[in-house]
């Protein structure tokens, strides 16, 4: 533990975020590897103390550095490649259908958000249940159709 | 006994896993190995519960290490129910993609990777140590991409890119609060941790619960954290679409209860943050859902919005509350994975889960309506059905503590929930038939899915009744679990004799 | 028995719904037999029911919530029971007379009226206010389930809806009112809750909850347009549902609780408000009306406030005047609905501008409605004048406050009433009475439609005849009325219903609604012009369709707000909440040590690395370069790692570092060799916040967790067992492959996981064939 | 002795190694640059590692240096080789002030 | 001094075998007999597995005084090359000779191991990096730091090759350098 | 692309050297630097090696096993590893330790740890030939001469 | 232990410069090698370092590096090679 490597965990967090914060897949998975290794070094970090390595016979008098934080942060890593290997297996497929990396907006939510807030409800194609109860309100307040037709 | 019964959900499938990726040339071999291996969890789950019930939590520990020094895996009574909960519907929505054309026909992997979903949701429920819990995690997230992007659509490579990335953040975020977890107490073992996060200062521990509280957050998709979902769920493969809806965000739910009655004190729990954001939760989501216009997406909103409920039964930290959501969170697992099942066959029988496209499906295949009502009825919390009791519990507990708001719209979002349900029913259901395609098969022309995809619908739909049959004793267990969770001497004992 | 009585039509009506397919229009014969049976079965209970021996039963579900299957059947229950049963019967020979057998899902139609039978029948014997609220849900549903019976039609939909929608909300609302109660009181029994009150705010708050899902279900102001509306429904279930039964599911509720709660809070002066209002709104909106269904549901509406007002004072005489009124106007409401129906099936016309003519054979119809109108109008001899009688004693008598205007509300209603049951008489027996709004040629006007059969119209003749005869001999009535007051509020004197009181107030009363009324049908064409001037009060109606409207914009627009589909705000927002809500409890945190600067000289050359690849990663343009500074970075790791004494690490960070950078390079060889900028909806100010955020608090919680650390680490037992135990010198592979083998073995189950993923996705076709519909995922 | 000898090798092949990053900085070109890399960078590496065998006694760490050394020779001019012809053939090198540049001629045939 | 012939695929199967159990052997650190017995079980396996002789290339013999005496050479160019590097780097800017040029250089050999090792040594020794092997018998596109002229860089090159084929070069590939120095040096006069 | 004579030689000699460091990395992972996931990561570099000479069919032609079998036989053996210790009345992946005097050979260490490390490496092989295969393409043997087959 | 300081803090200067040439470019080619060439001082700063310590626990990692670099550099150099400016 020294604080310039907790400063280096944390350079490595902000610009890990930065990266995320992008459109390009490529980024983003950079920046999804800055972070990682932010958070392998701080889980070494979590250690606590700097030693020398943890082989039964080797140590001697000397602190040994602490085991565990290492057997996490090497599952962490592992995960990680593999993790990473299928985010570019979907940037490759991403490529074969676009021709590019791009991480595209959702369309139904972009459409939500863009065509309701102007559109008024009669334009809204799904409303189908809310202008026939005003059709019926209509027929109820002074309209002649009668509600049913007979049987 | 424990020893060799609690691995087992979490070996058995991977074992399996092992073999159907050795055989991905023999489809009918993967089946065979798939449903078998499922099954047997089915009977360990059982027998888990069973155990947990009448002998109290019990622990069996890995390569012999005892805790604290090696994993080990914890049955109590919430994780026995989550087993059992969790077993039947991972093998019928195995079922139903065995009877569906497209995915599980194509794709070697998709058993392999299926069953590897399944032992991490096991692992998630049995893990008592915080790191295995994150290697849990990404087995039944790994599995999870690779599932949402099975197929590799245009709109499940969109889709699939944020899904993968909001969730490998949320990992990130995990591992990186073991790491501090770790510094500030040394160990990882959930039970050991119960013990020495009371002696951090109160500004840490608070500090602990509430970024537990947001990481599991993230997998629970909790407002603000639940973008993601409705984003990406919807464009996955039926079946995955199922099982992720009924049991990915509430691993994450579980996660929550876990960690906040384990790890965190009374007195640091956030209660009132938790009862805004349930509410909020519930709001949302349920706005959401009334805005979409595909039943895939609908369902995909009142998960959030479901989760909501947990979080303020979570929130109250009372025997009561606690229990409403662990119901709460039964009755969601099962309701959501036969709901999107039946999105999945009315795709399936129409060609589209667009309400605009569909219509006439009461009429033109009436077991399919049913199939879809009454779940849906049960979602909405309509007595008698098993929702209404896990929504009953929810109010009751709330109310019982003074917890008048978030209780209160909780009923007011129930009432939108009917009404999103309606939405389905009176645009995919009623109305004048309207199909996009037609199935190719005689069978689906004729009751809208193949054989077991029907039947193994049926077959949750049976289930989400019986538990409104058996709600009594149901919610005795739950009660029962929620009093172990809230006085966790016997879970820590188990673990650390 | 009582639990059979409820549960043998749930169970054929099931039974119908699955499998009636076959039978078509014979269901409805299938399943009359049912209420029938019930008719029977209660009927044969009356005598102890009579006797004040209530029949109960009881079956167990969820004990925890005090959440089980509780019936009791007494007097009033008893009344209702009949009622139901009665009427459900009729309804259902008449449907079989009513639809054609060509109709399709007619065994659909049998099938959810014995569901609803069954549940208006738990509703009616339930014990407890949740056994209640279940059966209030389910007719609720059926009802939904019933309007929406023809659900080609759009406004049928529509109308399903509104009404679901709104009884729903007032059921939820009144479920939490139950909490509430049950809680404060400790019980939801009945009984229970009659013998000890509870009291207190919480308990007011619970009952207006309860009124709210009360008033829902019985249409009251401002909650009644879904009645009429609800008129889309086939005849037979307006008749059944929204006239004679559902509707007064709400008026129930009120009968039970106003004894217990009449005194409580804003209970009565809300009630009676309520009540008063729907009366008088609702008689003078059906005297608009032209359709014929839409009048008597209007009238509906008004004779709920009618019942409303009675029932929710809350004293013994005007909770018996209730029961009278109650039991009438099941009677003649479902009679004159039925022969709407007849006259509907005939005509194919219910428009009164177009009715009027018929041929012979009409006189049986006819008279059955002009008995059941008169009982409407609360006319002598008939049921509904002495409902109305006691009614007005009732409050001649009664000592509440306000209870003048009641009275005089009472008699303005009952005007209306009259007034609007001329309309519906004349407007379909006599031709050419109204005329607005239809264009005078020859089609206004329709054919005189061919008389129906008898067996048609008995159900209505049968109905007309039980109304007489009650009229006439009261006697027959007053036991099961009495008692039925009885048990709703013990504290009332007995009651004897008698045909003539003698000459007192009350038939005075009478007499001047009698003749207001006559004024109000002779000055016909005034009220019309009025009524043309006034604006109509729709409010509920607008209310309604306003709360839809404003929900999907809402629900748009936070959507929209939330749901930006862009993954850059939502990594941000998530991002941003897990720094900001732990990092102000961390705020909080004493103040951590600060470590030393450097642990040795390594850490500069590691940072230099690590700082230097990562700002040259987030900098470079270049594809490749980024790949290529990531890759230094994850070497900076292997050097962090190998100096702070993990070979291990070191070794597998090279090799994944490596092994990983060749993945990168067979994707990126692909893509474009430079990062265009694209523009993202997260502004650089903010994403640099974000960022700064992050990195802050990742600094502080380091600092802050590892200084704050109290306990030794598990590790120091690895060190000390590895080798004895674990058999092996490396530490950490102990710990890998055996003390933490588990973890190892999830993590190669990723990795295979995640190469199988690289496969599927990897080596699929180039094209995309279903590209274009996104929403086809199957 | 033996110490002395292996700090002196070992200081050597770090100045080595000096030499090198600081060639990376001083020159303009590509090739120079990679001329600069490949050989000290190589013998540095067997300087440093002659010097720690030296002064490691335990088992293998001879051998497992030599290996080292071993598999650095074989493969170090082999990266520059491939480096090289990519970038010869990128045109990422400074060609003008080449004299000759048969490569060029034969690629362009 | 002439190595004895061998079948050459055997060679190089028997030759890779020796060579990894030595440096399983070395990697254990000890030499014992189970070292040696499973080092040779795994080899063995190894080459069985995966046969080593799938290229089309002559075989390698060792003569082991000059390939000793090739080693000691080529270290003391390394040494030189570093000096030389060295006084690149420090000397200032003003006094740099650098002449870059890239060079083809036709191999002699035809061996493609040979010209393997000759292309790493050459890339190894003061001034050249191969860049590029084209064709059988190689051609080399040497990159030269100093250049003077092709035929200096040529010679520099040939010399080179000539020390290695003469260690490790068959019967043949000899006989063939020499008959090519004697046609270069015809070409010469 | 044109392959390149200098690589293909020099991987070919290495790869065996690198397949042994590797199998050596396995067997001492317990008790020096190594293991199984290092292991099968340098088995994995030097298939790389070989695709990044010779591409894809390079890589068929020298290890003709299919990566899923490879996976699926990997994750097997680690989980029957596991496994079988239930079956003798201990814990889920109790290692065993084998320590038994062979003849001549000397002291014999085998702790059933070893098989769960060849599961584990097994696995990571069978991922990196995934990968390989899932992006790979296919190199043409254009211009490299010393891959043509001598005629017998 | 002044001997290790030299020698580290000489290594320091030349990762220093490849890390400028690394992070400056301006070609590709330029970063692959600055890379390689990181990767190779790395390596000999360990063994420095464990020259000076006596430790043979990192010397497998010089053996490890040794391959792995050369792929690295390799499958960068060939993959990149078929683009064109």
């Amino acid at each position: 533990m020294s604080l310039v490597l907790a400063l280096c965990t944390a350079l490595l967090f902000s610009l890990g975020t930065w990266l995320l914060l992008q459109r390009r897949l490529t980024r983003i998975i950079i920046g999804l590897g800055l972070i990682g290794h932010g958070a392998n070094l701080l889980l070494l970090l979590s250690g606590g103390r700097r030693g020398v390595a943890p082989f039964i016979g080797q140590i001697g008098e000397r602190t040994p550095a602490d085991p565990m934080p290492q057997a996490l942060a090497l599952t962490a890593i592992v995960i990680a490649f593999g993790v990473t290997a299928f985010l570019l297996a979907l940037a490759y497929r991403s490529w074969q259908l676009t021709g590019d990396d791009l991480v595209e907006d959702d369309l139904e939510d972009r459409r939500i958000a863009a065509t309701r807030s102007t559109a008024s409800d009669e334009e809204v194609a799904d409303q189908r249940e809310l202008s026939a109860a005003e059709a019926a309100l209509e027929s109820s307040t002074g309209g002649a159709a009668p509600l049913e037709e007979a049987e | 006994m424990m020893r060799v019964l609690l691995p087992l959900p979490v070996v058995l499938p991977l074992f399996a896993a092992g073999c159907s990726m050795a055989a991905a040339r023999r489809r009918w071999l993967q089946r065979l190995i798939g449903i078998a291996a499922l099954s047997a969890c089915v009977a360990a789950a059982v027998a888990i519960l069973l155990h947990a019930d009448r002998e109290g939590p019990a622990a069996a520990f890995m390569g012999g290490w005892d805790a604290p020094v090696g994993i080990s895996l914890v049955a109590d009574r919430l994780t026995g129910l989550m087993l059992v909960v969790a077993a039947p519907v991972l093998l019928a929505v195995l079922v139903f993609a065995t009877g569906q054309p497209g995915t599980e026909k194509e794709q070697p992997a998709f058993h392999p990777v299926y069953l590897v979903l399944a032992a991490g949701i096991n692992l998630s429920f049995l893990t008592g140590d915080l790191f295995n819990l994150f290697v849990a995690f990404e087995m039944m997230l790994t599995a999870s991409y690779v599932l949402i992007t099975i197929g590799g659509r245009r709109d499940q490579v969109r889709t699939g890119m944020t899904y993968v990335v909001i969730n490998l953040i949320a990992s990130t975020l995990l591992v990186a609060t073991i790491g501090l977890l770790y510094a500030a107490t040394g160990t990882v073992n959930m039970a050991d941790l119960a013990g020495r996060i009371g002696h951090l200062p109160g500004g840490v521990r608070v500090a602990f619960a509430l970024l537990l509280f947001v990481v599991f957050g993230i997998k629970a998709a909790v407002f603000p954290l639940f973008f993601w979902l409705p984003d990406s769920y919807p464009s996955a493969p039926t079946a995955v679409t199922a099982v992720f809806a009924g049991l990915l965000t509430k691993v994450g739910v579980y996660c929550l209860i876990r960690t906040q009655t384990l790890m965190v004190a009374p007195g640091d729990r956030p209660i009132g943050f938790m009862l805004a954001i349930a509410a909020l939760t519930m709001v949302v989501g349920v706005l959401g859902a009334i805005a979409q216009n595909d039943i895939k997406r609908i369902l995909s909103f009142h998960i959030v919005s479901q989760i909501g409920y947990m979080v303020l039964g979570i929130a109250l930290f009372s025997v009561a509350g606690l229990a409403a959501a662990m119901l709460y969170l039964v009755n969601q697992i099962v309701l959501k994975s036969t709901l999107l099942l039946t999105a999945g066959i009315v795709d399936h029988a129409a060609g589209s889960s667009r309400l605009a496209e569909v219509g006439g499906l009461a009429r033109r295949h009436p077991i399919v309506g049913w199939l879809f009502l009454l779940p849906a009825l049960s979602l909405a919390g309509i007595p008698p059905l098993s929702g209404f009791v896990a929504k009953l519990s929810v109010i009751d507990a709330g109310f019982a503590d003074h917890a008048w708001i978030a209780v209160g719209v909780a009923i007011a979002v129930s009432i939108l929930t009917l009404y999103s349900m309606t939405k389905i029913w009176g645009g995919a259901f009623w109305g004048e038939v309207e199909v996009v395609a037609e199935p190719s098969d005689a069978m689906s022309r004729r009751y809208g899915a193949t054989a077991p995809m029907l039947a193994s619908t049926a077959a949750l739909v049976v289930l989400s009744l019986a538990l409104a049959v058996f709600a009594g004793p149901l919610l005795e267990l739950c009660q029962r679990a929620a009093a172990d969770l809230l006085s966790p001497t016997a879970y820590i004992s188990a673990v650390l004799p | 028995m009582l639990i059979a009585l409820v549960m043998a039509p749930l169970a054929l009506g099931l039974a119908l719904l699955a499998g009636g397919r076959a039978l078509g229009r014979r269901s409805f014969a299938v399943a009359a037999v049912a209420p029938f049976a019930v008719l029977v079965a209660a009927a044969a209970s009356a005598g102890r029911v009579l006797d004040e021996r209530p029949l109960t039963a009881s079956l167990g579900w969820v004990p925890a919530l005090d959440l089980s299957i509780d019936l009791r059947l007494d007097g009033f229950s008893l009344l209702f029971v009949l009622l139901v049963a009665g009427i459900g019967t009729l309804v259902q020979l008449y449907a079989g007379r009513y639809f054609g057998a060509e109709r399709e899902g007619l065994h659909r139609l049998a099938g959810l009226l014995l569901v609803f039978t069954a549940a208006m029948l738990g509703l009616v014997s339930a014990a407890s206010l949740l056994t209640l609220f279940v059966a209030w849900e389910l007719t609720s549903i059926t009802s939904y389930l019933l309007i929406g019976w023809t659900d080609g039609d759009p406004k049928a939909r529509a109308s399903a809806l509104q009404a679901l929608l709104t009884t729903g909300l007032g059921g939820l609302a009144m479920l939490g009112g139950f909490v509430l109660i049950g809680q404060a009181a400790g019980t939801y029994d009945l009984a229970a809750l009659a013998a000890h009150p509870p009291t207190g705010t919480v308990v007011e708050v619970g009952l207006l909850l309860v009124l709210v899902g009360a008033f829902t279900k019985s249409a009251q102001f401002p909650f009644s347009a879904w009645l009429p509306g609800a008129m889309v429904a086939p005849t037979p279930v307006s008749a059944f549902l929204h006239s004679a039964t559902m509707v007064k599911a709400g008026v129930y509720l009120i009968a039970r609780l106003a004894p217990i709660f009449a005194e409580q809070g804003a209970w009565r002066p809300v009630v009676l408000a309520v009540g008063s209002l729907t009366m008088l709104t609702g008689g003078w909106r059906a005297l608009r009306q032209y359709d014929l269904k839409r009048i008597l549901a209007y009238g509906t509406v008004s004779q709920l406030g009618f019942l409303v007002v009675l029932f929710g004072a809350g004293f013994p005489e005007a909770t018996a005047a209730g029961v009278v009124v109650l039991l009438a106007h099941a009677l003649f409401k479902a009679g004159l609905f039925l022969v709407v129906g007849v006259v509907d099936h005939q005509a194919h016309t219910r428009d009164i501008r177009r009715l009027g003519r018929y041929g012979p054979g009409w006189a049986g119809p006819m008279a059955a409605a002009v008995i059941c109108g008169a009982s409407m109008a609360g006319l002598p001899p008939l049921i509904g004048f002495l409902g109305k009688e006691s009614a007005y004693d009732a409050f001649l008598h009664g000592d509440i406050a306000g209870g003048g205007v009641v009275l005089a509300v009472l008699v303005g209603g009952s005007v209306l009433t009259f007034a609007y049951t001329a309309r519906l008489l004349a407007g379909a027996f006599r031709p050419g009475v109204w005329t607005e709004g239809i264009a005078e040629d020859a089609e206004a006007a329709i054919d005189p439609p061919p008389a129906p059969r008898w067996s048609f119209w008995a159900p209505a003749g049968l109905l007309a005849t039980l109304t007489v005869l009650l009229g006439l001999v009261p006697g027959l009535a007053s036991k099961l009325v009495d008692v039925a007051a009885h048990d709703l509020d013990p504290s009332g004197e007995h009651v004897h219903l008698a045909l003539w009181h003698g000459l007192n107030p009350a038939l005075a009363l009478s007499a001047l609604t009698v003749g207001l009324g006559v004024l109000l049908v002779v000055g016909g064409a005034v009220l019309a012009r009025l009524q043309q001037r006034l604006p109509d009060t729709a409010w509920g109606e607008q209310a309604f369709l306003g709360a839809m409207r404003g929900l999907n914009r809402l629900a748009d627009r936070s959507t929209g707000l939330f749901q930006s589909g862009s993954l850059p705000v939502y990594i941000g927002v998530i991002l941003l909440t897990a720094v900001v809500v732990p990092g102000w409890a961390l705020l909080q945190a004493p103040m951590p040590d600060l470590p030393p600067l450097v642990s040795g000289p390594g850490d500069w050359a590691a940072a230099a690395l690590l700082v230097g690849g990562g700002i040259a990663a987030v900098v470079v343009k270049h594809r490749m370069a980024a790949v290529l500074c990531l890759g230094a970075v994850g070497y900076g790791m292997a050097l962090v790692f190998a100096l702070q004494g993990a070979p291990d690490l070191a070794l597998t960070q090279v090799c994944v570092d490596t092994i990983g950078a060749v993945v990168f390079v067979l994707v990126l060889r692909h893509l474009p060799t430079w990062f265009a900028d694209v523009p993202s909806r997260v502004s650089q100010a903010s994403r640099l916040a974000v960022s700064a955020a992050v990195g802050v608090f990742v600094f502080a919680f380091i600092l802050v967790a590892v200084g704050v650390r109290v306990d030794p680490t598990i590790s120091t037992e690895f060190i000390a067992r590895a080798y004895e135990e674990g058999g092996g010198r490396n530490v950490v592979n102990v710990v890998l492959v055996d003390i933490r083998g588990f973890d190892t073995m999830g993590e190669i189950t990723v990795l295979a996981v995640a190469a199988m993923g690289v496969y599927a996705l990897a080596r699929l076709s180039r094209r995309d064939r279903r590209a274009s519909t996104p929403g086809a995922s199957r | 002795m033996m110490d002395v000898a292996a700090a002196v090798l070992v200081v050597a092949g770090a100045a080595l190694a000096a030499l090198s990053g600081i060639g990376q900085v001083r020159f303009a070109d590509l090739f120079t640059r990679m001329h600069i890399a490949t050989k000290p960078a190589t013998l540095g590496l067997l300087l440093v590692a002659a010097g720690a065998s030296l002064r490691i006694d335990s088992a293998g760490a001879a051998t497992l240096l030599f290996l080292t050394v071993v598999l650095q020779f074989a493969t170090g001019p082999v990266s520059a080789h491939l480096v090289g012809r990519a970038a010869h053939r990128h045109g990422d090198w400074d060609r003008r002030n080449a004299a000759v540049d048969q490569l060029a001629e034969v690629d362009e045939l | 001094m002439t190595a004895p012939t061998v079948r050459p695929s055997t060679l190089g199967r028997g030759a890779i075998a020796l060579w990894l159990v030595v440096m399983w052997v070395l990697l254990w650190g000890d030499l014992t007999l189970p070292n040696v017995l499973s080092g040779t079980v795994i080899a063995i396996a190894l080459v069985v597995a995966f046969p080593p002789d799938d290229t089309n290339d002559d075989p390698v013999v060792v003569r082991p005084i000059k390939a000793l005496g090739f080693l000691l050479w080529f270290l003391w160019a390394l040494v030189l090359t570093n000096v030389a590097v060295a006084k690149e780097v420090l000397a200032p800017a003003s006094r740099s000779d650098i002449h870059p040029a890239v060079v083809a250089v036709p191999l002699r050999t035809t061996s493609g191991r040979l010209a393997t090792l000759v292309a790493n040594a050459i890339t190894l020794t003061p001034g050249t990096l191969t860049i590029d092997a084209r064709g059988r018998p190689a051609v080399l596109f040497v990159h030269v730091l100093s250049f003077e002229s092709v035929e200096a860089t040529r010679a520099e090159v040939a010399d080179l090759e000539r020390r290695i084929v003469e260690a490790f070069g068959t019967d043949a590939e000899v006989a063939r350098l020499g008959a090519g120095a004697e046609a270069e040096e015809a070409d010469a006069s | 692309m044109r392959r390149s004579l200098i690589l293909d030689v020099v991987v070919r000699l290495v790869f065996h050297s690198a397949l042994l460091l590797a199998l050596f990395l396995l067997f001492t992972g317990h008790n020096r630097p190594g293991g199984g996931f290092v292991g099968g990561l340098v088995v994995g570099a030097a298939i790389s090696l070989r695709y990044v000479a010779g591409g894809i069919d390079e890589v068929r032609q020298v290890l003709p096993l299919r990566p899923w079998t490879l996976l699926g036989t990997g994750l097997a053996t680690a989980t029957t590893t596991a496994l079988v210790p239930l079956a003798f009345g201990r814990q889920l992946m109790d290692h065993g330790l084998y320590e038994r005097h062979v003849g001549f050979l000397g002291e014999l260490h085998l702790s059933t740890a070893l098989f769960f490390d060849i599961g584990v490496a097994q696995v990571v092989v069978g991922m990196v030939l995934l990968l390989l295969v899932s992006f790979g393409e296919r190199l043409p043997t254009f211009g490299a001469p010393w891959l043509l087959r001598r005629q017998p | 232990m002044i001997g290790l300081a030299i020698a580290l803090s000489l290594i320091a200067v030349g990762g220093a410069g490849f890390l400028y040439r690394l992070l400056v470019g301006p070609s590709l080619a330029d970063r692959v090698v600055s890379l390689d060439g990181l990767l190779t001082l790395i390596v000999t700063a360990v063994l420095a370092w464990g020259a000076f310590t006596r430790t043979g626990t990192y010397l497998t990692l010089g053996v490890v590096v040794a391959l792995v670099a050369f792929l690295g550099t390799s499958a960068f150099a060939r993959f990149v090679e078929g683009r064109r400016r």
